[in-house]
């Protein structure tokens, strides 16, 4: 299971803070995002963004990062603090 | 250089800060670094053109603090460096308010100067923090500057 | 911003100064300006190898309100800055003394760093003060540094 | 009449913090340097140290410049301060 976590703009577009992703083997980022869309089909345009920017155990990663179930996954805006 | 005083003070809060006190722990027992640079950022009354209220800090906690570790680890390895102060508030801020504090001490002034710079400008394009301000039409998440993105990518060409 | 608080704030003295008010006084009635950038120079225990007992400083009355002027003047054609404070102090000064205070308050952070550094950069090498260091092998004015004029050399070239 | 201020080592070095230059019409900061020199032979080292600065009025000037009588002038190293 990979836990996922939203943020800012993007947590409130999908009306989400955390979910999970039911998985028993590696993915890439990018293989993450289509299974979430998959359950959650209405979500397809907000991950879809080109600027969403994602993080894998709380570091910058690409979206081919391959995330191990147990791994800590989260999609955001670009950040805007400072 | 004292060993009761850490070198990096990364902190995430809501509560205020005294910018005295910071700039106080940074020289204390440390008579090494002839130079202290300090950055403030602070809630402003405008932006593009809106009446700001105030505005929410949210953040990504756990992934903050590393984020911001990271970079002052980047500094130090381009900078001889002293001590680094990284304070960074969350929660509702008012107009006026203090967001951001960045201390920085040092042997040499130039090497000041630019690590404090150096962290601020990977800060606003690293660290996951978000802002949405409160103005006279509602609330709005601020939109990322592509300035900030284009200071941060100068740092990489030099 | 409010007309109570000159804009410039230029003095020379021999007693301290705090680092946390002249913040505050840079920031009180000041919510256009987002940012504060200070610089503050200590005297260090070392230099050249030596150990360094203090230090006393001499200047030139009247020159040095009109230089530092003339160079706070210079850094406001080159940005759009809020408010500038430079302090310096003269007389004697023992280790881990504060020396210097240069502050910037400006809407964006580039400027404020920028113009602090260029009016330290330009402090060092145009403003007529001179240190004498009392070392462990007695007293000795300092010799310039040529990496200072160097310094200074760079902004003209930008 | 020109008022002349000496700072610091070259102060030192002459034992002299002011002095003043009897001249009526305007000089060049080379001819008064001459001058000084004249009536203070001993000074000629210190004041001929290339790396010397000099202020007319309070803003540094080069040795060209015209200094005028009731002018002050002023000599002094390097400035290290800050």
């Amino acid at each position: 299971m990979i836990k996922v976590n939203f943020f800012a703009a993007l947590r409130e577009a999908l009306n989400c803070n955390e979910t999970q992703l039911e998985v028993n083997e590696p993915v890439t980022v990018e293989q993450a995002r289509l299974l979430l869309i998959e359950s959650n089909p209405s979500w397809a345009k907000s991950l879809t963004n080109n600027s969403l920017l994602t993080a894998v155990n709380q570091e910058l990663v690409q979206d081919d990062f391959i995330v191990n179930p147990n791994d800590e996954l989260a999609f955001f805006p670009p950040v805007t603090g400072g | 250089m004292s060993t009761n005083i850490p070198n990096d003070r990364i902190v995430i809060q809501t509560a205020d800060f005294d910018h005295g006190d910071e700039v106080n722990l940074l020289e204390s027992d440390n008579n090494e670094d002839g130079a202290v640079v300090t950055f403030c950022g602070r809630v402003r009354n405008n932006n593009l053109g809106l009446d700001v209220k105030g505005l929410t800090l949210e953040h990504y906690p756990g992934m903050t603090e590393k984020s911001l570790q990271n970079i002052v680890n980047t500094a130090r390895e381009k900078w001889s460096l002293g001590r680094v102060t990284v304070i960074h508030r969350v929660g509702k801020l008012l107009i006026g308010e203090q967001i951001v504090f960045v201390g920085v001490t040092c042997k040499h002034r130039g090497d000041a100067f630019a690590a404090n710079e150096f962290i601020m400008d990977f800060l606003k394009v690293k660290a996951p923090f978000w802002k949405k301000e409160l103005t006279n039409q509602g609330e709005k998440w601020l939109d990322a500057k592509s300035s900030d993105t284009n200071k941060a990518q100068e740092w990489k060409s030099e």
